[in-house]
């Protein structure tokens, strides 16, 4: 009999880098369903080519550059879902294919791979898809008459700034349940929030981030004489919290660092909507402060028990 | 001239104008110096610091000596004099008077003198025609704004340091690529002001 | 007009800073090292601050320092570096050149394996595991902590035992260093016969635990021609000033213990 | 109210089901190999020769040094071998072997009577007479925790019986079915320490264990019970100690210098023996677990080889993949099932093939589970991306010597690093950069 | 040597082997402010490179009268005159690219590269050695500021030298004339450089051993 020898510890967390992305895929089911139901099989289409773009362009990536193909780890799925699920139901497939590799590729691959990255790939990508084609992705279709009362006309998403232009206000039940025009993943939030907890209860990610992302928004707006209910429920600030301001690798690691990180996103979200020219607050401000995260890690760490102080962590 | 106004004129001038994101100016420091935080810091103090003062001067010598002499074509020249000049005298007096500040920030004097977004400062008050408090405070939240880019990228350079970067893009070309897509997050505050 | 003015202007600010930096440059005059002079000449001088120092002169001095790299002003280009390299070359003094040995052939099915390690690829962490996964306690753990360390890429693993190739080796001892057991020794190039193993323990446990430990029988020093070799803590040593390379310990031994470098280098 | 320390990880403790339920059973075995390096310190030194008749409890070895202690025959019987057997570390160690007459004759014992009683004086040196040392897992001297220096003053006695590990239910049964054992011990530190307090901490995962020690602490002076959340490392001294007072051993020093002192269940259940009955230590309660056909928890005598044990418990269910010494998060491999239990022996573990194989690490996701899971609050990720680079300096930087080594970021981490293992070396190599910077100066 | 193939030497060395911007990576500045259109590039190159040369010979021509510690600003100075008289004459008879342009032109005083070559090379070098360094120089920095400009105008705008190449159907992507798509452009460019030259000394290493 041989026996195998290591050391401790024998058992293993049975979340594995895998487990947890596919995790994060099937918390964005409900929200990607909802899309497909609202805007038909042209959302359908966007997904499924942005999904395929992200991992066809990593495993091209890994090959070319002769690295071990990681493609199994799921993560590049979630980066195209993701990427999907921000962008509207009528983006061009070859815009969506060059998001999608550029996410991959630029964001991703070039720093390294998986875990290498400082920004979120997807919401870069959704910003540089931005910054190129802004009319065709800041304008959007209007749920083809699912729910009868909106028209389908090309509208702007709904957002504090622009309702007055446009002399339309939607309920909050509108906003929670999604009736509303915008991009596939974003609108309904009740999808959202859905697969938030079962991301929360399969212990994927922790709540920190969003609560206090969505809190903070809720907060500034109200010192800023925003609606505050209205903020957190339109545009994508639920959905930014939920996906994106936790991803793991762009994230800060302290829970301290974390409170700042979800507190900055909130107020940068709210003072773009309120002074800003872009419509969508939340990408950037996740952005800027992914930015951010590699100061916070290093200035805000954990206390190391038996130190007095909190001393600053040095990367290098 | 409101608070508000300087306000307006600092966000624009750090955020939506950023010396680095923007305007390019102060590249060649921005990659060179940003490999580590303390460091990064320290250059963007110093430039923040020589830029406040170099907008001040050139102003000076601009409004009292070039315009009224009708000697405009001469900005160029006298302005990168009153530059070297004046980052000559800073250094010399931060040695005497005070040897921990010059240890700290002095030594990146010498590399300031040919960074862009001094020159770059000063002469973009003339063009803009900024009076004193607006070229000062130019150059005071240009600094800062430079102080602001040059932290990041140094935050993020450390973290990239043992990332398994291509060999080929490894050094200014990741350092680009990284100052491009932070340049991309930084375009959500167009339009603040 | 113009052009007396535009000189005047010129001139003035040309004496004042002239001034200022003629005495600056002589109440500060700072006594630097020779070398930080001549590196700095090599150098851009544009102090563009694309190495990452403060300008040419920090360069010069980190260079000089050993912390910065010949190579790493961009605007001096390939040449510039070669001139530093020159000037920071230090000339490495004629001596033997030394080159790291293996002093163990307990690879797999040489030695007897103890158990399957399967946790973290490490020698170290293996070798604080139940005496290491070779019941030898001096062999070769065989996890490649000393090809992980090394800088020249000399090393390889070879069934479960380190090869170093000694065209490649430099003799700078980072795998001597990091390998738990001690088993790499930095050694003469020039001595071609030396004993592989390193086992202290009685014969008949050392016979145990690998087919070609050192016994210590004494064999090899009953036959040595020069006297160079003596056996102690149960192996037996050759010393390299009295060895002659001769070969004939490595014939006579019982173990294969010894190995003779110049047959083998014949055989190929 | 439950209390815990910051951060650490909710472990599945599923595998505890086979045992925790089951009354310890005695098993002897009909030969022990005793080895000489049970506790931390120099190991004793054998004082019987091949071919003594020894008795059980006699003293084999005598102990060397300040954190020597004696070590006593587990059997009664003929002494057939003092050698040397390779062991758990990276070194042989010495070995006394003892075969069994099965008689069980003590060697002449001196009872100091009642805890309560009994001269406080006389208290720690039966203790350290008695060959006790940490049965938790540390298997640190018992008598030194025990001695404090002048100026440190102990306000509280804290007995662990979190038993935070997996697998392990000996802890458990033992507060079950000995709790007075437990709480006698508990009174003999506390009176030796001349001590008021003292409490018994136990994880909220054992409710019948909670209130057994509740009610035999209900007659007892001082002492009380103190449930704890389940989360591991709960039983970790600096973290128990973090739970139960909130106050943080600082860095360089004891339990002891922020007025506490931690001792096992079993060490107390121990000590109790020591005094009332003058026994040694010659016994202990290890659970025997996983894939063995009857587990159980079994009182073995120290030095019984673990294939004896798993004999009794029936033998391998499966091909067994790996065994190790004590539960899933810190426990040690053993090379081959003819390796002898210890003092501080809690658990014997046998893992099936599928669960023994090691998977690949993968890159570092920077999912951040490691420093939310580190109950020291340490950049796990970050300290051992300075040891994949060599960089010693760094990684003390990032206080790598405060670890413990508990493990909970290698479980936490989803790509299966060895995060755990390489501070164990980085601890190592920077003990020994330590120890050569001290022998220059 | 003849002198003819020695200053072929200092040429390609300054077009190619030490391109200022994709070898040494100096003057990013106006590398990737202007290069917005591949006009501009070879606006901005041609009056660099007219710096460069002026300075150059200049510079050469003092070495020997220029004291050690005062070379630097004499060097700024000189610099200085040059760019005063591109900006002068660019003004006259180039108002929509000095327009264009900006402030980048008075910039390139401050360009390193210019600086670079009047401390490393022409302090040191004869006039005539000089003048084909700044030559080189100018002619590397031109052709590599107009590949940029090139890529940028062709995806952001569809067109090359304001010339729509592309058709009316491509939608620009107008990221690539934003600042932040001069920051990636140029980053990739000087990647794919980098991965060029290594592939090409790998396959010379590799034709040199056998």
């Amino acid at each position: 009999m041989s026996l195998r020898l290591s050391t401790a510890p024998h058992i293993r967390s049975p979340r594995s880098s895998t487990r947890l992305m596919l995790n994060v895929i099937i918390a964005l089911m409900p929200a990607a369903f909802f899309g497909v139901y609202n805007y038909g099989v042209k959302a359908l289409m966007v997904i499924l080519v942005s999904m395929a773009t992200a991992v066809l362009s990593e495993f091209s990536w890994q090959k070319i550059t002769q690295r071990p193909v990681r493609i199994r780890d799921c993560s590049a799925l979630v980066t195209g879902l993701i990427l999907a699920l921000v962008v509207t139901p009528e983006t061009p497939w070859w815009m969506i294919m060059i998001g999608s590799a550029f996410a991959i590729i630029v964001v991703k691959e070039l720093f390294g791979g998986i875990g290498d990255n400082f920004l979120n790939p997807a919401l870069a990508a959704r910003a540089m898809l931005l910054a190129s084609w802004p009319s065709v992705l800041t304008t959007h279709t209007a749920i083809v008459s699912k729910f009868g009362e909106v028209d389908a006309v090309a509208m702007a998403t709904p957002l504090a700034s622009n309702l007055e232009e446009l002399g339309i206000k939607f309920s909050y039940m509108d906003l929670l349940i999604g009736r509303i025009p915008g991009v596939i993943g974003e609108t309904c939030k009740l999808a959202i929030i859905v697969g938030f907890v079962y991301l929360i209860l399969s212990r994927t990610v922790t709540w920190r981030i969003p609560a206090f992302t969505v809190l903070s928004a809720f907060v500034f707006a109200w010192i800023f004489g925003l609606d505050p209910l209205y903020t957190i429920l339109s545009g994508g600030l639920i959905f930014a919290a939920a996906f994106m301001a936790n991803d793991y690798t762009t994230s800060p690691m302290s829970s301290y660092a974390q409170i700042v990180y979800a507190c900055g996103i909130g107020l940068i979200t709210v003072i773009i909507r309120k002074w800003g020219s872009y419509p969508e607050g939340a990408t950037y401000a996740v952005l800027f402060m992914n930015l951010l995260t590699p100061l916070l890690d290093r200035y805000i760490p954990h206390k190391v028990y038996g130190h007095k102080k909190t001393g600053e962590v040095k990367a290098q | 001239m409101n608070n508000m106004n300087i306000l307006l004129f600092f966000v624009d001038c750090v955020i939506c104008n950023n010396f680095i994101f923007s305007r390019f100016l102060g590249c060649c420091p921005f990659l060179g110096v940003s490999s580590k935080v303390e460091t990064a810091v320290s250059m963007g103090i110093a430039v923040t610091f020589v830029m406040t003062i170099a907008s001040l001067f050139t102003w000076m010598v601009n409004t009292w000596v070039l315009v009224p002499l009708n000697l405009r074509f001469m900005e160029t020249v006298s302005f990168i004099l009153v530059i070297a000049a004046l980052v000559q005298f800073i250094e010399m007096f931060l040695k005497k008077s005070s040897p921990s500040l010059y240890r700290a920030l002095g030594i990146y004097l010498p590399l300031i003198t040919t960074n862009c977004a001094v020159l770059g400062v000063a002469t973009l008050n003339v063009k803009n025609a900024y009076n004193l408090l607006y070229s000062v405070l130019n150059g005071c939240f240009g600094g800062i704004g430079f102080l602001l880019a040059i932290a990041l990228m140094a935050g993020v350079r450390e973290r990239l340091e043992s990332s398994k970067i291509p060999e080929s893009m490894k050094g200014f070309p990741i350092t680009l690529v990284t100052a491009g897509l932070m340049a991309l997050a930084f375009m959500g505050f167009k339009g603040l002001v | 007009m113009t052009v007396f003015y535009a000189c005047a202007v010129l001139g003035a600010l040309g004496l004042i800073f002239g001034l200022a930096l003629n005495y600056a440059g002589k109440k500060f005059a700072v006594e630097t090292d020779e070398r930080v002079s001549r590196v700095r000449e090599c150098l851009g001088g544009a102090n563009c601050g694309a190495c990452g120092y403060a300008g040419c002169d920090a360069f010069a001095e980190a260079v000089v320092k050993g912390e910065a790299k010949v190579n790493g002003c961009a605007p001096a280009g390939e040449k510039g570096a070669k001139a530093i390299a020159e000037i920071m070359g230090v000339e490495t003094a004629a001596s033997e050149r030394l080159v790291a040995r293996v002093l163990c052939q307990g690879a797999n099915g040489v030695a007897k394996e103890r158990y399957v390690y399967d946790g973290y690829k490490s020698c170290a962490v293996a070798a604080g595991i139940a005496g290491g996964p070779k019941e030898c306690r001096f062999a070769c753990i065989g996890l490649g902590d000393c090809m992980a360390h090394c800088s020249f890429g000399a090393i390889k693993m070879q069934d479960g035992l380190c090869v170093i190739d000694e065209d490649v080796c430099r003799g700078c001892g980072t795998c001597v260093a990091n390998c738990p057991r001690g088993v790499i020794k930095l050694l003469p190039a020039s001595q071609k016969v030396m004993v592989k193993c390193r086992n202290s323990d009685v014969a008949r446990e050392a016979r145990r635990v690998c087919m070609h430990a050192c016994i210590g029988c004494g064999l090899c020093r009953k036959n040595c021609p020069s006297d160079a070799i003596t056996v102690e803590n149960g192996f037996a040593r050759i010393d390299p000033e009295k060895c002659i390379n001769c070969g004939k310990c490595a014939s006579v031994c019982p173990c294969q213990a010894i190995e003779n470098l110049s047959a083998s280098d014949a055989d190929r | 109210m439950k209390v815990t320390f910051k951060r650490g990880v909710h472990l599945s403790y599923a595998n505890k089901n086979a045992t925790k339920s089951l009354p310890v059973r005695d098993f002897v075995s009909d030969e022990v190999r005793i080895i000489m390096n049970m506790h931390i310190g120099a190991p004793s030194v054998p004082c019987v020769k091949k071919g003594d008749h020894v008795l059980l409890g006699q003293v084999i070895a005598e102990p060397v040094g300040f954190l020597g202690i004696p070590v006593h025959a587990s059997v009664s019987g003929e002494v057939t071998d003092v050698g040397t057997i390779p062991y758990l570390g990276e070194t042989p160690v010495q070995c006394v072997t003892i075969k069994n007459d099965f008689k069980d004759e003590w060697a002449p014992l001196t009872p100091l009577g009642d805890v309560e009683t009994v001269d406080p004086a006389l208290i720690v040196p039966a203790i350290k007479n008695a060959g006790i040392c940490g049965m938790g897992g540390a298997s640190f001297p018992t008598h030194v925790k025990l001695s404090p220096k002048p100026e440190q003053k102990c306000e509280l006695v804290i007995v662990n019986g979190a038993e935070c590990e997996t697998h392990l239910t000996c802890d458990h049964r033992l507060m079950l079915e000995e709790g007075e054992r437990i709480v006698d011990g508990l009174r003999a530190v506390m009176r030796a320490l001349s001590v008021e307090r003292g409490v018994i901490c136990i994880e909220d995962n054992k409710p019948d264990a909670i209130e057994n020690m509740r009610r035999l602490c209900a007659t007892r002076s001082g002492v009380s019970v103190q449930v704890l959340k389940t989360k591991y490392p709960q039983g970790g001294e600096k973290q128990l100690i973090e739970a139960v007072t909130g106050r943080q051993v600082p860095v360089g020093k004891l339990p002891i210098d922020v007025g506490a002192v931690v001792c096992n269940v079993g060490t107390c259940a121990a000590i109790s023996d020591a005094i009332r009955l003058g026994r040694p230590l010659i016994s202990r309660i290890t659970t025997v677990t996983g894939c063995v056909k009857e587990p159980a928890n079994l009182r073995v005598r120290i030095g019984t080889v673990a294939e004896d044990m798993i004999g009794a418990c029936g033998g391998f269910s499966e091909e067994a993949g790996k065994v190790a010494f004590g539960g899933g998060m810190t426990g040690l491999c053993i090379p081959n099932t003819d390796i002898p239990t210890a003092k501080s022996t809690n658990g014997i573990v046998v893992y099936n093939e599928k669960d023994a194989k090691s998977i690949d690490e993968g890159p570092c996701i920077r999912c951040g589970k490691c420093v939310a899971a580190c109950p020291i609050g340490l950049n796990p990720y970050l300290i051992k991306r300075a040891a994949d680079a060599d960089r010693l300096d760094e990684a003390a930087r990032l206080s790598v010597n405060d670890c413990i080594l508990c493990g909970c970021c290698s479980y936490e981490c989803p790509s299966r690093r060895w995060l755990t293992a390489s501070f164990k070396i980085v601890k190592q190599k920077l003990a020994a950069q330590a120890k050569a910077k001290g022998g220059k100066a | 040597m003849s002198e003819k193939t020695r200053l072929g030497k200092i040429f390609a060395n300054g077009v190619i082997s030490e391109n200022p911007t994709f070898r040494l990576v100096l003057g990013t500045c106006p590398t990737m402010a202007v290069t917005t259109s591949a006009l501009n590039g070879i606006g901005m190159g041609a009056a660099a490179t007219f710096v460069l040369i002026g300075s150059n010979i200049v510079v050469s021509l003092l070495r020997r009268f220029i004291p050690d510690r005062v070379r630097i600003p004499a060097f700024i100075v000189i610099i200085c005159t040059f760019v005063t008289m591109i900006q002068l004459l660019m003004q006259a008879f180039l108002p929509s690219l000095y327009e264009s342009l900006g402030i980048f032109i008075p910039l390139i005083v401050v360009n390193c590269i210019i600086l670079a070559r009047a401390e490393a090379f022409a302090s040191k070098k004869p006039v005539l050695a000089s003048a084909v360094d700044g030559l080189g120089m100018g002619i590397g920095f031109t052709l590599a500021l107009t590949l940029i400009g090139i890529v940028r105008e062709l995806l952001g705008n569809g067109s090359v030298f304001g010339v729509n190449v592309l058709g009316a159907s491509y939608d620009p992507m107008i990221l690539m004339i934003l600042p932040a798509g001069g920051f990636l452009t140029f980053g990739l460019l000087l990647g794919a450089f980098n991965a060029i030259i290594k592939k090409l000394d790998r396959k010379r290493m590799k034709e040199a051993a056998e």
